[in-house]
């Protein structure tokens, strides 16, 4: 077991790094001088060049990554050079809008989707089955770009409940949780019917397993089976699909931050792409995958602690 | 004698997209309180559905057309929901075909069992564990308490199938029903676990149904025997009645077919000829028809009932449907054609001087078992397991050598081994003096015309998407045989294993066991090989099926002077069709030497256990005790001293410590054995 | 016919059939055949040149000229949803195909290849994934301009590990399976082994995947073309109309709602049919994606 | 909803000669403490509120002008816009046409113990910023006399007309402690190591800047206790933000604008701030496709004017026929072209360029796309094939600059906004000869209007500005290399009994905002 995290706990901090390098790569590989480009037209010579060695874009480009990635390494993704604040500082400032965002809008998912997948499975094909179906496809089908824009219309402009924009006062917990309200459907709609029709589908699967064929034939209650032997089962991948789906998750608060005017990693990363910030995209990109990196890691672990067989491969 | 469960008329249809199946009609079965019985039957033959109609697990499309099923006297159709569940939790319990599959993997056996206890509500959760303990004590499974916190995959494949019975015993079932329960057990393995069934039964005092398609474990193991085929019960009686007195044509052809039946070295096999019927339309006549040596024409059309047969051994009625017995019937025996088992032994010739076909000297196949990391984490050094530890062996030309072990002896790895799908750690192979190991693809490629191999599963050695016609070509392809018109040599080698040519268009999936084997001979001969390995070729088939697949392969010996490398655990099979054996225990050949000395006097003790171990079908020399205990340990602990002391029912001092190094005895054999029990 | 252990009948009937029969499959069915007839056949579709300026027609609702009525520019937004299609459909080809291509090859090779190579892919595929595409895509967007070829690559590149993971898990699942084995013993090549054998075994699930795919693609590229990332005028796709809609969605929704309801009716269209195949053909494929 | 939309001419040549009528004063009511709260947007995160080292030529003006001091606001004065002295001074005088006289308030005081405002702090800023990044705006600049603690002159080097409005009253104009910014090694950018003024900061970044009462504020007193001032970039979020009643006053879009004009929403009014941009269809006289005036001119006739106001500003954009905004002098109410498809075909058939491809580029952002898209309709009815390609800011603003690589020499046509102060000498500088590579895209030169541009900056008649202006706007429309389109306004929805007031710049001056 500790041996399976450790191992899988290195595979994370590889992947990081190579996501590191390839982001590096990337941005140096842009057509251009990478110094204009990050100062502006209007910048001084001198004032580039003071940049330039700042940043040490005089350096090799090997050199310039090896500085770079002890400098991540040791928790510095740079300087902003419009504001001239640590990227990192300004990053973790906006991590928890953009964290807040995903779990809500994934708790309410799971705390619907999951409910919603065991219902319809205990009774395939009734009309309960049926209703949660329709509403799960339905949930599917619209993407959450659309459903912010179309919640904002009716939610806020017409109906006029809740809050559209921001992220509400900081250390008022109920306006901040008010602000999330629209935000989080917008970007865990989807999830709803995602998660009901993989619940669904598992519990089907397992359902019509061996060991669900004996328990009932040793006459166990159906709600043991069902809740405690089923579902147990039948969990295990929506886990591990939550983890990888993690990454799509964040491509949707990127849209709802945008659209809902909030903060977070992805709007940051959006006005910063605007405005070429690239110290800042830079160090938003990497917190991104490190975030994805560090979710698919949890619901592996998860798994593992939940399904004894994982924890002894790898 | 009272029934404990009385089976009456019972029909079961299952609604299919190609219409309603029959899969079971008008079947009666009374099952006596404390006895056990056995129902026996090849696939199809609808064992399984009664079982689970009886447990009225029954899958969604099934239809219980007719019939009626009593336990204790009261009706189990009519059972509501809780009824139902008290009458599986306490009255009758379950023993599965695959206890991997039918444990759930993800919650250990304490809870696992705890929550078969849920109706002792009397009992505290610590009562509950001490109970789980006592019964898994009770199978044989030492440090209960420990083990319990165990996960099914964390046990061995007889552990799980104890368990298995310590859970199905512990609600103390009135009826406990055994599904094929050492279907997935080796030799050895079985004889524990049908030893502890009847233990079970005479302490618990349970009445006992073993479903099964072996014999040999009904014939040890029960007092009754329903035989069945194409969802119909065609003859049931006391076990010595239908073992010594079998009355219907099938059940006489059944036993006939058993190779543990007949102890000679025959050479040839009695088969049944032709398939199970097709269960969508009702037979007009006797299910057994089509394929009855005895069949007469009011057998085509008529259906016959269950006639009694004088004359039982016990109070049980022996019966068997078929005309034959009906004492108002108008069935003559036709005129006798000449009866397929007329010997027709063929004799191979083996040059016995010239120097051997294959030679395998030292031959050692290593894998890791663990990635580097973990290794490195759990101090292992070596993380490698001898799959192969030091075999040698030769093969003459025309000449069958059997290889016999348990799962998990290497004796497959061997196989591929030879073949180069194996990495060979060291030793070596000789093929016509040749050295193979380590001889790269592309030379190794131009042996492989004269070496082939059969791989175990019929269907699943045949790549999925191709037909057989592309199938039986594609060797030709490979070695570069394209001139030579592909078809017409598909086509010949259809006819040369009996295979329809209209069969060249279909798919894998689409033929039978025994028609899919037939492929896989036909591909291992398409390069006239010299040499062919067969792994398990009778893996998977039905007895009625086996013999005509042996057939096959010995006539083409014959005629082609082939040289056979067989892999089997099936001891009957290899017996017959071997001239030399070897048995592996760990990866090594603990006996080498002529077959019918190998049988008549094993000299090691573990070939002693696997030559009296295997079940007879003969209820009247039942087996008091198991010889040996235990199961093969793990290659990645292999004992020290002699590697098989542990389980060996001799072993002394000398054996745990020193390890024996290969004895030839007078007769030829080479045994590694201290104490070698002959020569 | 074979029966299994535990009493249900293993069948083999024609799966189209049941695919017609089964009342999602055939919604999607029709939803998709829609989508590819409505984008093939746009220019006869259309009642307007899609990039037509009507300036005094700027913004009106629909009507017996302008059926789902017209943009800010006055263009047909009816024209523009059609050809929007268009893009969709170009996007979803060709991002679709050859991620379905090129993940395939990479996933055999990772599957039935050396396990040094195996590792080396995985990681690969890991690293790729780990990028969630819309952020990888604001970045490219940002470095190398928007273009519909930047959009494709970036569709491809992201879409690539789901394929080949699930090409390696099948192809690592048939590596050792007998009949590979026999092949090998016969001495067949691994170019024959992998594309004859390994590869009609493995592309169905991948099929699956790839019509489930689909609405992804198409919901990328909208997505983009929606911040604005995506296509260049005066090309229509529903991203640009919602883009372009949103603008103006106070004073008429009709773009807005013109160009969304076509994007969730493929979307529902490709999910219904994808799941449909994947029920009827390989039920253990939920959740690839 | 009372419209207060009207055309603010806002400025008169002699508004600098002149004296200040009044001066600024904070509306508030000495310290009524009844939570009057006030909630606006900024449209962009800040990035520095240091006078010297602005990013991207947009200032933080909204911020400084609450808490830092300058000596002249944006005020006006019979209805029009022009300088007034800042709360934070007693007099500004303009002595004569190179001499400022201010005398400061007493007892001022700058946060974190930096001691009070005085003269030095005034002489120290200005100096300071000859040698920034924003030198241009100082180029007439000589040096600050200080007569004592609280009084002092500006003095210039030569006459400058602008200096007024488009230096000290904008965001350059603003004055740092010495000792303060001193303390922190001479630059900062998010915290001022020293405020004074009606309100104190403090920023969430990418979220809020919330301005509360400065208590140790003894000037007069603003009238809202607490201004929240939330950023939203997109201008379609902020205008929903607005109805949804969670804005008092937003900066907002034409699209939006044109709505509102049509369909107030409850209890709001509509404030144009000014409009101080001009754009215009550029093309490079250099290259070798458009070499050929006449293809230059026949693309100033096909571009359709109106159409783009229409269809990307919703009507709401003034037509522009030059580079000087409304209200200013030298402002032209025609072009010497006009929209005629026929001849520019017939121009284009005379130069045998008929088939032209050209790549359009612009900034990415909605309007100017709908506009491309527009300009590619025009051409492409006069068979020229227009390929638009978007482009973030950072690519834009450098692609016609020699020194930063060579996209000059590729670029053809582009559309291009440049945004002034509000006086028409600042427009030209970017046009004249020194400027081509840097500025002047369209790579062409007059000895005539370098002439022109001399003339202009030490004219001071207000009728021979004009002549002039007028006259270098005529030059620049005969090489065929603009197309004028637009002039945007900077417009403003706010609650109707909020009072507000923007610079012409168009920034909110939130102390001097209050409710009626």
């Amino acid at each position: 077991m500790l041996i399976y995290i450790v191992k899988r706990i290195g595979l994370a901090v590889l992947i990081i790094l190579l996501a590191v390098l390839a982001l590096f790569v990337m941005l140096h590989s842009i057509p251009g001088d990478p110094v204009s480009i990050a100062l502006g037209p209007r910048a001084t010579p001198e004032i580039q060049a003071a940049y330039a060695a700042k940043m040490n874009l005089d350096k090799p480009l090997f050199t310039q990554f090896l500085i770079f990635l002890g400098n991540v390494l040791t928790g510095d993704l740079g300087t902003d050079v419009f504001s001239n604040r640590s990227v990192a500082k300004t990053l973790l400032g906006q991590l928890p809008y953009t964290i807040s965002l995903a779990v809500a809008s994934l708790g309410w998912a799971v705390a619907l989707g999951i409910p919603m997948g065991c219902i319809s499975a205990t009774k395939p094909n009734g009309w309960l089955d049926r209703i949660t179906g329709l509403v799960s496809i339905g949930t599917i089908a619209v993407p959450s770009f659309l459903v912010s824009i179309w919640a904002i219309l009716v939610f806020a402009i017409h109906l006029n409940i809740f809050p559209v924009i921001g992220a509400g006062d900081q250390g008022d917990l109920a306006d901040m949780a008010l602000h999330l309200v629209l935000p989080s459907f917008a970007v865990g709609l989807g999830w709803v019917g995602y998660l009901a029709r993989m619940v669904r589908a598992s519990m089907l699967e397992v359902m019509g397993e061996n060991y669900i064929r004996s328990a009932r034939a040793f006459g166990l209650t159906t709600q043991t089976i069902i809740y405690r032997y089923a579902l147990r089962v039948a969990i295990l991948p929506t886990i591990t699909l939550i983890g990888v789906g993690f990454g799509g998750l964040l491509s949707g608060t990127v849209f709802a931050e945008i659209i809902f005017a909030r903060p977070g990693i992805g709007k940051v990363i959006y006005d910063m792409v605007l405005n070429r910030n690239f110290p800042v995209v830079q160090g938003a990109v990497m917190m991104t995958v490190a975030l994805y990196a560090v979710v698919t890691l949890a619901s592996d672990i998860i798994v593992s602690i939940l399904d004894p067989r994982v924890r002894e491969s790898l | 004698m009272e029934a404990l469960l009385d089976i009456h008329r019972l029909s079961v249809e299952f609604n299919t997209a190609r219409g309603r199946v029959h899969a079971l009609r008008d079947v009666s079965i009374s099952v006596p309180k404390g006895k056990v019985v056995g129902i026996v039957g090849e696939s199809g033959s609808g064992k399984s559905t009664l079982v689970w109609a009886v447990m009225r697990l029954l899958a969604g499309n099934s239809i219980v057309a007719d019939g009626k099923i009593t336990f204790r006297g009261e009706d189990v159709l009519s059972f509501d929901e809780s009824a139902l569940r008290e009458f599986r939790g306490e009255s009758v319990s379950m023993v599965f075909q695959d206890p991997m599959t039918s444990q759930i993997p993800v919650l250990d056996y304490r809870r696992q069992m705890t929550d078969i206890l849920y109706r002792r509500k009397g009992l505290s959760r610590q009562e509950k564990i001490r109970m789980a303990a006592r019964f898994m004590n009770r199978v044989g499974i030492p440090d209960a308490d420990d083990r319990l916190r165990h996960f099914p995959h964390q046990f061995s494949g007889g552990m799980r199938q104890r368990a298995g019975i310590a859970m199905a015993l512990l609600m103390d079932p009135a009826l406990l029903i055994a599904d094929e329960p050492t279907t997935a057990l080796d030799v050895t393995m079985e004889a524990q676990i049908i030893h502890l069934i009847r233990e079970a039964q005479t302490d618990f005092g349970a009445t006992v149904m073993v479903i099964s398609h072996n014999l040999g474990l009904i014939a040890e193991l029960c007092d009754k025997v329903v035989v069945m085929y194409a969802g119909e019960v065609v003859e049931q009686g006391d076990v010595k009645d239908i073992f010594f007195n079998a009355h219907h044509p099938y059940t006489q052809a059944l036993l006939e077919c058993d190779p543990s039946h007949d102890l000679k070295q025959e050479r040839h096999f009695p088969t049944i000829p032709g398939d199970v019927p097709d269960l969508h339309g009702t037979p007009k006549g006797c299910v057994f028809a089509q394929r009855c040596r005895h069949a007469s024409d009011i057998c085509q059309y008529k259906r016959p009932g269950e006639y009694p047969i004088a004359g039982g051994h016990a109070s049980d009625a022996h019966a068997a449907r078929c005309h034959r017995y009906d004492p108002g019937g108008v069935w003559k025996e036709l005129p006798k054609s000449e009866t397929p088992k007329a010997s027709t032994r063929i004799d191979v010739h083996v040059e016995r001087d010239a120097p051997p076909l294959l030679e395998i000297k030292d031959l050692r196949v290593r894998f890791p078992v663990m990635g580097r990391v973990r290794a490195l984490a759990s101090g292992i050094s070596d993380p490698h397991v001898d799959a192969v530890a030091g075999v040698s062996l030769a093969i003459r030309t025309g000449e069958t050598l059997g290889l016999v072990g348990e799962s998990g002896s290497g004796k497959t790895t061997l196989a591929r081994a030879v073949l180069g799908l194996n990495r060979v750690h060291s030793g070596s192979i000789r093929f016509r003096k040749e050295e193979l190991v380590g001889l790269p693809e592309n030379t190794y490629k131009k042996m492989r015309r004269d070496i082939a191999m059969m791989f175990q599963d019929p269907v699943g050695s045949l790549s999925p998407r191709q037909t057989v016609g592309q199938l039986l070509s594609e060797p030709l392809i490979i070695h570069g045989e394209r001139d030579l018109p592909l078809r017409d040599a598909a086509e010949k080698l259809c006819d040369m294993v009996s295979l329809p040519r209209n069969f060249l268009s279909r798919y894998p999936h689409e033929l039978s066991g025994g028609q899919a084997r037939r492929v896989g001979v036909a591909r291992a001969l398409a390069l006239s090989p010299a040499l062919v390995i067969a792994d398990e070729p009778t893996a998977g088939l039905d007895v009625s099926v086996q013999g005509e697949v042996l057939n096959l392969m010995i006539e083409l010996q014959a005629l082609h002077g082939l040289s056979y490398l067989i892999i089997s655990h099936n001891l009957p099979v290899i017996r017959q069709v071997s001239d030399i054996l070897a048995i592996m225990y760990l990866g090594r050949i603990v006996e080498y030497g002529a077959c019918s000395q190998v049988f008549e006097k094993p000299a090691h003790p573990y070939s002693e256990a696997l030559v009296r171990g295997t079940p007879r079908p003969d209820p009247s020399r039942r087996r008091k005790l198991v010889s040996i205990e235990g199961e093969v340990p793990s290659l990645t602990n292999r004992p020290g001293g002699c590697e098989f002391h542990p389980r060996c029912p001799y072993a002394t001092d000398r054996c745990r410590k020193e390890q024996p190094s290969p004895t030839r005895l007078v007769d030829g054999r080479t045994v590694l054995c201290h104490f070698p029990l002959a020569g | 016919m074979t029966m299994d252990a535990v009493g249900t009948f293993r069948q083999r009937p024609e799966k189209l059939a049941l695919l017609l029969k089964n009342k999602q499959g055939m919604i999607g069915f029709v939803l998709v055949v829609a989508f590819f007839l409505s984008a093939l056949l746009a220019p006869f579709l259309a009642t307007h040149d899609p990039a037509q300026l009507d300036i005094p027609a700027r913004l009106t609702g629909p009507g017996a000229d302008h059926w789902l009525g017209a943009d800010q520019l006055g263009r047909d937004t009816y024209s523009r949803v059609l050809y929007g299609g268009r893009v969709a459909l170009k996007v979803a080809a060709i991002g679709v195909t050859l991620s379905l291509v090129i993940g395939l090859t990479l996933g055999m090779v990772a599957g039935y290849g050396p396990r040094w190579l195996d590792n080396a892919l995985l990681l690969l595929f890991d690293t790729i994934r780990s990028f969630p595409t819309i952020v990888l895509a604001l970045a490219a967007v940002s470095l190398l301009g928007p273009s519909l070829n930047l959009i494709l690559s970036i569709v491809i590149i992201t879409s690539i590990p789901s394929y080949a993971r699930l090409a390696r898990t099948s192809t690592l699942a048939l590596k050792n399976t007998e009949f590979i084995m026999a092949e090998r013993s016969l001495g067949a090549g691994t170019f024959r082994i992998l594309f004859r054998h390994v590869m009609p075994n493995v592309i169905g699930p991948l099929l699956i995947l790839a019509a489930m795919d689909v609405p992804v693609v198409v919901t990328i590229e909208a997505g983009l073309s929606f911040l604005g990332l995506g296509v260049l005028p005066p090309t229509a796709s529903w991203g640009t109309i919602l883009n372009e809609g949103y603008l103006v969605i106070r004073t008429s929704p009709w773009p807005v709602v013109a160009g969304g309801i076509p994007l969730v009716l493929t979307t529902l269209g490709f999910t219904l049919l994808g799941e449909a195949l994947r029920d009827i053909f390989d039920p253990k494929l939920r959740g690839i994606r | 909803m009372t419209q207060t939309i009207s055309r603010r001419h806002f400025m008169q040549a002699a508004a600098f000669a002149g004296t200040a009528g009044l001066s600024g004063v904070f509306p508030g009511m000495s310290f009524a403490q009844d939570g009057r709260k006030l909630t606006v947007r900024f449209n962009r995160d800040f990035d520095s509120l240091d006078p010297g080292f602005y990013v991207g030529g947009h200032p933080n003006n909204d911020v400084n002008w609450c808490c830092m001091p300058s000596l002249v606001h944006y005020g006006f004065r019979d209805g029009q816009a022009t300088w007034i002295p800042s709360p934070f001074v007693e007099s500004v005088v303009a002595r004569d046409s190179t001499h400022i006289d201010f005398r400061l308030k007493q007892g001022l005081m700058w946060s974190n113990g930096f001691g009070e405002l005085t003269t030095d702090d005034v002489a120290f800023s200005y100096e300071r910023m000859t040698t920034s990044e924003w030198k241009s705006d100082y180029v007439a600049f000589d040096r600050v006399d200080i007569m004592d603690r609280y009084s002092g002159t500006i003095v210039l080097n030569q006459p400058f007309a602008p200096f007024m409005n488009t230096t000290l009253a904008s965001g350059t104009g603003i004055i740092l402690s010495r000792k303060a910014t001193e303390s922190v090694g001479g630059k900062f950018t998010t915290e001022a190591p020293a405020t004074c003024g009606p309100y104190v900061y403090a920023w969430t970044q990418g979220q809020h800047v919330k301005l509360t009462r400065n208590p140790e504020w003894t000037g007069d007193a603003p009238y809202f206790d607490s201004i929240d001032a939330l950023i939203v970039t997109e201008d379609d979020s902020a205008a929903l933000a607005f109805e949804a009643g969670e804005l008092d006053c937003t900066q907002i879009s034409s699209e939006a604008l044109a709505r509102y004009k049509e369909k107030p929403p409850a209890d709001s009014a509509l404030t144009v701030a000014g409009a101080l941009q001009y754009m215009w269809l550029g093309m490079n006289t250099e290259h070798p496709k458009l070499k050929d005036l006449r293809v230059r001119r026949a693309i100033q006739s096909a571009v359709d004017q109106a159409s783009i106001i229409q269809g990307a500003y919703a009507g709401t954009a003034e037509a522009s026929y030059g580079v000087v905004s409304p209200g200013l002098v030298g402002k032209r109410d025609s072009a010497g072209y006009s929209h005629d498809p026929g001849m520019a075909r017939s121009l284009i058939e005379e130069a045998g360029a008929s088939g032209l491809e050209l790549t359009l580029r612009t900034l990415n952002n909605q309007e100017r796309i709908l506009a491309a898209t527009i300009i590619q309709a025009n051409l492409a009815e006069i068979g020229i094939n227009v390929t638009v390609m978007p482009l973030d800011a950072g690519p834009f603003w450098e692609m016609g600059q020699e020194s930063k690589g060579d996209t000059w020499k590729d670029l053809e046509i582009w559309i291009m906004r440049f945004g002034s102060g509000p006086d028409p000498y600042e427009p030209f500088q970017w046009f004249i000869r020194d400027q081509v590579g840097i500025w002047n895209w369209e790579r062409w030169s007059s000895d005539e209007f370098e002439e022109l541009f001399k003339m202009g900056i030490e004219e001071v008649d207000s009728n021979e500005r004009a002549k002039i202006y007028t006259r270098m706007q005529e030059i620049m429309e005969e090489t065929g290399a603009y197309v004028w389109l637009t002039h945007e306004p900077e417009v403003f929805i706010h609650r109707s009994d909020i009072s507000a007031k923007f610079a012409p710049s168009g920034e909110m001056q939130l102390p001097y905002f209050s409710r009626t």
